[in-house]
């Protein structure tokens, strides 16, 4: 299942490309990160607790960066295992400069194997479409977070929920007109 | 109360108080055939939607599968094997057999407790009342024909010596 | 079948409750369980701790409002709404839809407050509560909140229902003049629902919730003549899922068809 | 919604039976079943015992990298793990039926190197808890290498397409062309040709109520496995698992008491069987195994798939149907097992009910990356006769000819019993015409046209629908030579022993293995009859136990074939016991002979003094305890006889693919009469008959039941059952929340009726039955097709017609239309 949009950013390519180009900082974006352990520069780990609702979907998740154009382009693997189910995630994002500000192009095509798959068919494109939008919400604010910072970034793990981002709140769900939108 | 892994119940099955030390996880109908013994109760899917694991708990039809035995602490069980007493069969019982409304038989202690269900709450149903009564126990081998036709007959004393 | 392990805590006060799913991460309510015990099965997503409510007797109840609305307490079950007079004289859609959930072993222990929290697309109350303008009671440890349909279904099993919280109570205003309606194409004889819809009318306008053709249900204001439905429902620019039961296009279809059947059927039980 | 159960009385073509047979009697099984006291296979404890968890591919086709058990050996209460590299080191592969390349697939009872389908087996772990099982396959590691999944049967054979079995070079299972009569012939002299493009006839299953399993002992000093299984055909499970497993067929023993369901469906667990019984050996103790309705739907026997391509039917202007050719294609999933048999049994009803005589087919098997097939109720032939069923409606619409006169025309008459088929079968009996008669009265057939206005005017569209069909039951095994000319399997045969012990009771013993069809009952009343007892004198042992020496090399119960083979070993055991009781009371009651000695409640006795009687008790006692002195005439006299039933059948012709395949033919026309919502394509059955002839009932209650279960398979199948696979090869519809089977509100109104033809091949005139249930999905898709007659004319061309399937030939009939053409001559 693919997804994909564009969304803007009020900071400058640079900024947004640091956060996105960390993996410390992009495991930070995703939710219900339990750990997290750099392999070496391209490839690392991390064990995540999705929450999805009723309950939490535990995965181990290898990433691989596949490609890197700084500060433009980038492309990502990602596979992981849980019970009865794998993902395999490949994403990629394009930055350009928009006004003083910075416009991303974004697509990831996400599949899900296994008994999961078999069993949560009709939902699994709507949870999807709710992780991905969670992401960008947590991208969102640490863009902009990051232009407020002088020290480090956040700790390897922190994630979108850690950083009082709920995934009922406004951030996370408002009506984007940006917002993921599945295709084929 | 903090949250436990393990706990001791007492559920009051078929009239006997029955006390085990039970984990939080496992689902009232493995307790029922795993720990009590009671195999007349079946497992036939993994969802809840079968209704092979039908029992009453508290003058209540539920399915066995969808309630963890913690659940039923301080509860009050009936399964098929209350059915029979020493008068002999439960009328339902006579009925079912009388209209060949059982062939393999792995859904009836399900379909029978459903059935009683509805006959405590509904003496006199109608067959449409029979057919919703039941929607929730899958047969595969009879069509519900002869079954409708059972519960129909247990209802009007309709049944053979 | 073989859940993972899990703890287990039943509270004897909403307090209680409250208290024990803010202190415990990964916690959940367990009302029914009907779909969270299923869940469990598949062990794909499952909570740490269920906190379960069956003693909370207060959330059992049913109770006609000043208005002439209905509050129902979370853990209300089907069963309990199939018999209600107070529900069939304020709103007797939820009598018809109640029985029309799954099976009588599941409508007697299943709950309209697990209904709407697990909120699964196929689930029937999630567009009858929207359509009807229903208000949900939320209490967290800094005391309650009250959240409208409209807003409380944010995702395929997400509510507005945070962390440390509960849902303990559904308010259904009084029934305008025109009355509400459902229609749904299920698989079978009240089966799963492939496409659904709740409309409120009210004189000239309708509400109109659709249910399966999103992750949350789909709010329409509408005239009432068919045209007008059919013209909002295509207006609305739905990009409903597609699965072995239908694909995007068929449910896409429906919509307008259950939507135009569940404004014309309003009032039809009042 | 109202229903009734009308019953048709029979019309009785002989004289009915005397005594119990032909009444419905009260079952033996149900105060047991009714009580919750029948014994399941998950019933069966033993102490110690592992429970079993199978961890399984989330793959539908990977290499498998690596395994790693560490972390679940290491597991609290965990006994211990098989991996697929264990199972290729202790066992052999399975013997495959078919020749090469089908020949070569290797299949062991774990993954060995790969993955073939999602759920694929591929570490077992036994643990202490059923719980504790599942948490340590949780912690088992596989890596595997994802490869591309083969989907689709029709390019399955495709240049460059992934290859399952690497070992067979070729998705290629077996093919074969059948071609009887001459069919080039019969297009010269058609006044018009239909051709048809493609027909596809859906997978599904009747997925028993039951899942499998089975509790696994092994005996360390005598080298023996104990299987307490609900597997419905030891025989040929052993046939499969002896070999592989390197030991004696005797070293083998199944035990079963009740089966909640099986349809066909627990046919092929051989393979999990194994695996429990290296699992029991290697840790000592025994294995416990209960499948979840999840596994049986992802991994354990769909029904297969087939698709018709290229169809041509010659017909002449009155309507006779000429013969028919075309390309079949059939699914039969990852792994081939019991299916290369699909490829051939089809053919026992080659013409399906019609006399056309000209028939070609080309047809091939294929493997792909779904669950693998096996029997399922109506096997092999319910695809044939759907096909053929599905010819008759779409040459009748095209021809515009009325579908009831067609049938008439075509039917195999009455008169024409036995009747040969092209391919040299021999229908035994039946009246094809005066079933479907029965069943168009059934439904108001006369009222036809007046209620299709009244649906009209309430917005609806109206169809009827006929599903002929026909039940073959008693299999010929000498047709697996078709297949493969060096199997060295033939005919069929099931054992009974019937015994007079002690005490004066008389005990049966099946070779069956009964899931519902009330064996324990109707053996009864065979019984009673001959020895002039009750059936409730006679204690019919519950199940099956292959060391009760009532077993033979095609026991089971499977393939329609109780009424015959099962009744005809029953009445040939109880008969010699009848002759030995007789023998011995003529000897004892001073008799002239045997023949001066009836047996009539529960004595021997002198038909010219009935005074001078021995009760059933003396008889058992005198020869089991009490025999000093008696005749030596009288050595043979056990009063426990064991007879084994064979039908009278001749290897084929291999090289012709000609003979009888089965002995036994019975009959099933339903009519079904449905509405449908133009708008949603929703359809609802408003009327339904079904009309059954299987010859002489023994038990007519018992029949119905089967008549009205297999409808029920029917409808389900043809309404709302499916196995669907994604682009990634997972099954969508892997438990009963997408896999709707009919509930009670579900069904519509039955209505059954009945006329008995009786065989003339059978020592009972019965026929094997049960299987009929095809005849449902036939009629509803020709009632689907019927109604749509005014909305756009579309073509059914496919088994399955969900709701959103019937809205796409409403939407879109040209798509449907476009596959078919008649050519004018």
């Amino acid at each position: 299942m693919k997804v994909e949009g564009t969304r803007s950013y009020a900071a400058a390519r640079e900024r947004v490309w640091a956060v996105l180009n960390d993996p410390a900082e992009m495991a930070g974006l995703m939710p219900g990160v339990e750990s997290f352990e750099l392999v070496d520069d391209t490839h690392w780990k991390a064990k995540v607790k999705v929450p999805l609702g009723l309950g939490a979907l535990r995965m181990s998740i290898d990433f691989e960066k596949a490609e890197s154009r700084p500060p433009e382009h980038a492309r990502l693997q990602a596979k992981g295992r849980g019970v009865g189910a794998i993902m395999s995630m490949a994403t990629q994002f394009h930055l350009s400069e928009e006004g003083n500000g910075t416009a991303m192009r974004w697509e990831a095509d996400v599949r899900i194997l296994g008994q999961v798959a078999s069993m949560g068919q009709r939902v699994i494109q709507p949870i999807v479409n709710q992780q991905v939008e969670n992401v960008l919400a947590a991208l969102d604010a640490r863009v902009m977070a990051k232009g407020t910072e002088t020290g480090a970034p956040p700790e390897a793990g922190a994630s979108a929920a850690e950083q009082g981002i709920h995934p009922g709140s406004p951030e996370a769900y408002s009506d984007e007109p940006e917002g993921p939108t599945p295709s084929a | 109360m903090e949250p436990v892994t393990s706990m001791r119940v007492g559920v009051t099955v078929n009239g006997a108080l029955h006390e085990r030390e039970v984990e939080a996880r496992r689902l009232l109908v493995h307790f029922v055939r795993d720990d009590l013994g009671l195999t007349g109760t079946h497992v036939g899917c993994d969802t809840g939607n079968c209704g092979a694991c039908t029992v009453i708990l508290d003058g209540v039809a539920v399915k066995s599968c969808m309630l963890l035995a913690v659940q039923a602490d301080g509860s009050s069980l009936e399964t098929v094997e209350s059915l029979a007493s020493d008068d002999g069969l439960h009328a339902l019982q006579q009925a079912f057999s009388d209209h060949h409304a059982l062939q393999c038989g792995y859904c009836t202690p399900g379909m029978l407790m459903s059935a009683k269900h509805l006959l405590d709450h509904n003496p006199e149903p109608t067959e449409n009342e029979i057919r919703r009564a039941i929607q929730g126990n899958i047969c595969r081998c009879t069509g519900y024909v002869n079954i409708v036709e059972a519960i129909a007959a247990a209802a009007k004393g309709e049944v053979s010596a | 079948m073989l859940l993972s392990e899990v703890g287990y805590a039943r509270p004897a006060s909403v307090d209680e409750a409250v208290r024990l799913l803010a202190e415990n991460e990964g916690a959940r309510p367990l009302a029914g369980g009907q779909t969270i015990v299923n869940v469990m099965k598949a062990r794909a997503a499952a909570p740490d701790v269920l906190v379960d409510l069956a003693d909370l007797s207060d959330l059992r109840r049913i109770a006609a409002t000043a208005d002439g609305g209905v509050e129902l307490g979370a853990l209300v079950t089907y069963t309990q709404i199939l018999t209600s007079a107070e529900v069939k004289a304020a709103r007797p859609v939820l009598v018809d839809v109640s029985g029309q959930i799954a099976d009588v072993q599941v409508r007697n222990r299943g709950t309209v407050g697990g209904n709407v929290c697990s909120n699964d697309p196929t689930n029937h109350l999630p567009p009858v509560l929207v359509a009807a303008g229903a208000t949900l009671t939320i209490v967290g440890r800094d005391g309650d909140r009250t959240v409208p349909a409209e807003d409380f279904f944010l995702g395929v099993y997400m509510t507005a229902v945070g962390p440390g919280e509960l849902l303990t109570k559904i308010t259904l205003p009084p029934l305008p003049g025109g009355g509400d309606g459902f229609s749904a194409i299920t698989i079978g004889a009240d089966g799963t629902c492939i496409v659904s819809a709740a409309a409120t009318v009210d004189g000239e306008r309708a509400r109109v919730a659709l249910g399966c053709v999103a992750a949350t249900p789909v709010l329409l204001e509408t005239g009432c003549d068919e045209a007008s439905v059919r013209e909002a429902v295509r207006g609305a620019g739905l990009d409903p899922p597609s699965d072995v039961h239908g694909s995007a296009e068929y449910r896409r279809h429906l919509a307008g068809i259950v939507a135009a059947r569940a404004v014309a059927s309003a009032g039809e039980d009042g | 919604m109202s229903t009734t159960a009308t019953t048709v009385a029979p019309e009785k073509v002989e004289a009915p039976q005397r005594g119990f047979a032909g009444q419905s009697v009260p079952r033996k099984e149900d105060r047991r079943l009714v009580q919750g006291q029948g014994v399941f296979v998950d019933d069966v404890r033993r102490h110690e015992v592992g429970y079993v968890h199978f961890v399984r591919s989330p793959y539908a086709h990977a290499g498998i990298v690596s395994i790693d058990v560490s972390a679940a050996e290491a597991l609290e209460g965990v006994y211990g793990t098989l991996i697929g590299e264990e199972v290729a080191a202790l066992t052999d592969p399975f013997f495959q039926l078919s020749v090469p390349p089908g020949s070569e697939i290797k299949d062991y009872a774990l993954a060995v190197g790969k993955v073939r389908h999602l759920g694929d087996p591929v570490v077992a772990v036994a643990a202490r808890t059923r719980e504790l099982a599942r948490d340590a396959a949780e912690l088992v590691e596989v890596e595997y290498e994802p490869l591309d999944p083969v989907l689709d049967p029709e390019h399955a054979l495709d240049d460059g397409a992934p290859v399952l079995h690497e070992d067979a070079g070729s998705n290629l299972v077996w093919s074969g062309t059948f071609d009887w009569g001459d069919f080039d012939a019969a297009l010269a002299e058609a006044d018009r040709v239909v051709r048809i493009d493609r027909l596809h006839f859906d997978r599904f299953s009747s997925t028993p109520l039951e899942t499998s399993g089975a509790l696994v002992e092994y005996d360390k000093g005598t080298g023996q496995w104990t299987l307490h299984t609900n597997n419905q055909f030891p025989g040929f499970a052993i046939i499969m698992m002896g070999p592989a497993l390197r030991t004696g067929m005797d070293k083998l023993r199944f035990v079963s008491q009740d089966i909640g369901g099986g349809f066909g469906n627990k046919i092929c667990t051989h393979p999990q069987l194994v695996a429990l019984c290296l699992l029991a050996r290697k840790l000592g103790r025994p294995v416990q195994w209960t499948e979840w309705r999840t596994d049986q739907h992802t991994a354990n026997s769909h029904g297969n798939e087939r698709v018709f391509l290229d169809v041509e039917v010659p017909v002449r202007a009155d309507g006779t149907m000429l013969g028919f050719r075309c390309k079949a294609i059939d699914d039969c999933g990852a792994y081939s097992r019991y299916e290369p048999l699909g490829c051939i049994i089809w053919a026992q009803v080659t013409p399906g009910l019609y006399r056309w005589r000209n028939v070609h087919i080309d047809f091939s098997q294929v493997c792909t990356n779904k669950s693998p097939c096996g029997p399922n109720r109506g096997y092999s032939r319910m695809q044939h006769l759907w096909f053929t069923e599905r010819l008759i409606d779409i040459v009748a619409h095209e021809l515009d000819l009325d579908p009831v006169e067609i049938r008439k025309r075509n039917y195999i008459k009455a008169e024409e019993m036995p009747y040969e088929t092209p391919n040299g079968c021999v229908y035994d009996s039946g009246d094809y015409e005066r079933c479907l008669e029965i069943a168009l009265d059934l439904v108001g057939y006369g009222s036809l046209e007046e209620r299709r206005r009244d649906a009209e005017s309430r917005g609806r569209l109206l169809g009827l629908g006929i599903g002929s069909t026909l039940d073959s039951g008693t299999n010929n095994f000498g047709q697996s030579q078709l297949l493969n000319p060096d199997l060295q399997f033939s005919g069929n045969n099931e054992v009974a022993t019937v015994k007079l012990d002690i005490f004066g009771e008389v005990v049966v013993t099946l070779g069956t293995t009964p899931q519902g069809q009330s064996h324990e009952t109707v053996a009864s009343q065979v019984v009673a009859d001959i020895l002039g007892v009750t059936p409730d004198d006679v204690r019919v042992r519950a199940g099956h136990d292959t060391y009760w020496n009532s077993h033979a090399g095609f026991s089971g119960t499977y393939a329609s074939q109780f009424a015959v083979t099962g009744l005809g070993a029953v009445k040939g055991a109880t008969e010699a016991l009848a002759d030995q009781i007789r023998r011995l009371a003529a000897v004892i009651l001073g008799a002239d002979g045997p023949e001066e000695i009836e047996l009539a409640e529960g004595f021997a006795r002198r038909r010219d003094n009935p005074e001078a009687a021995l009760p059933f008790m003396a008889c058992g006692a005198i020869v089991n305890a009490n025999n000093a002195g008696l005749p030596p005439e009288l050595d043979d006299v056990t009063l426990n006889c064991r007879y084994v039933y064979k039908p009278p059948f001749q290897v084929p012709d291999k090289e012709r693919k000609f003979g009888n395949l089965t002995l036994t033919y019975a009959t099933q026309i339903h009519a079904c009469v449905i509405e449908v919502d133009p708008e949603t394509g929703v359809y609802e059955i408003v009327d339904y008959a079904a009309v059954d002839d299987c010859g002489t009932r023994i038990h007519p209650q018992i029949v119905e039941g089967q008549v009205h279960g297999a409808t029920a398979h029917g409808l389900g199948a043809a309404m709302f059952e499916t196995f669907p696979y994604d682009e990634d090869g997972t099954l969508l519809t892997s438990n009963f929340y997408d896999y709707h089977v009919p509930h009670a509100l579900d069904m519509p109104p039955l209505k059954t009726g009945a006329i008995e033809s009786p065989s003339p091949f059978t020592s009972l005139g019965t026929k094997g039955m049960g299987e009929g249930g095809g005849a449902g999905i036939h009629a509803v898709c020709a009632a689907i097709q019927d109604a749509l007659r005014g909305a756009g004319n579309a073509i059914v061309t496919d088994s399955h017609n969900p709701y959103h399937r019937v809205w796409e030939l409403l939407r879109d009939p040209e798509a449907s239309r476009a596959l078919v053409r008649v050519e004018t001559r």
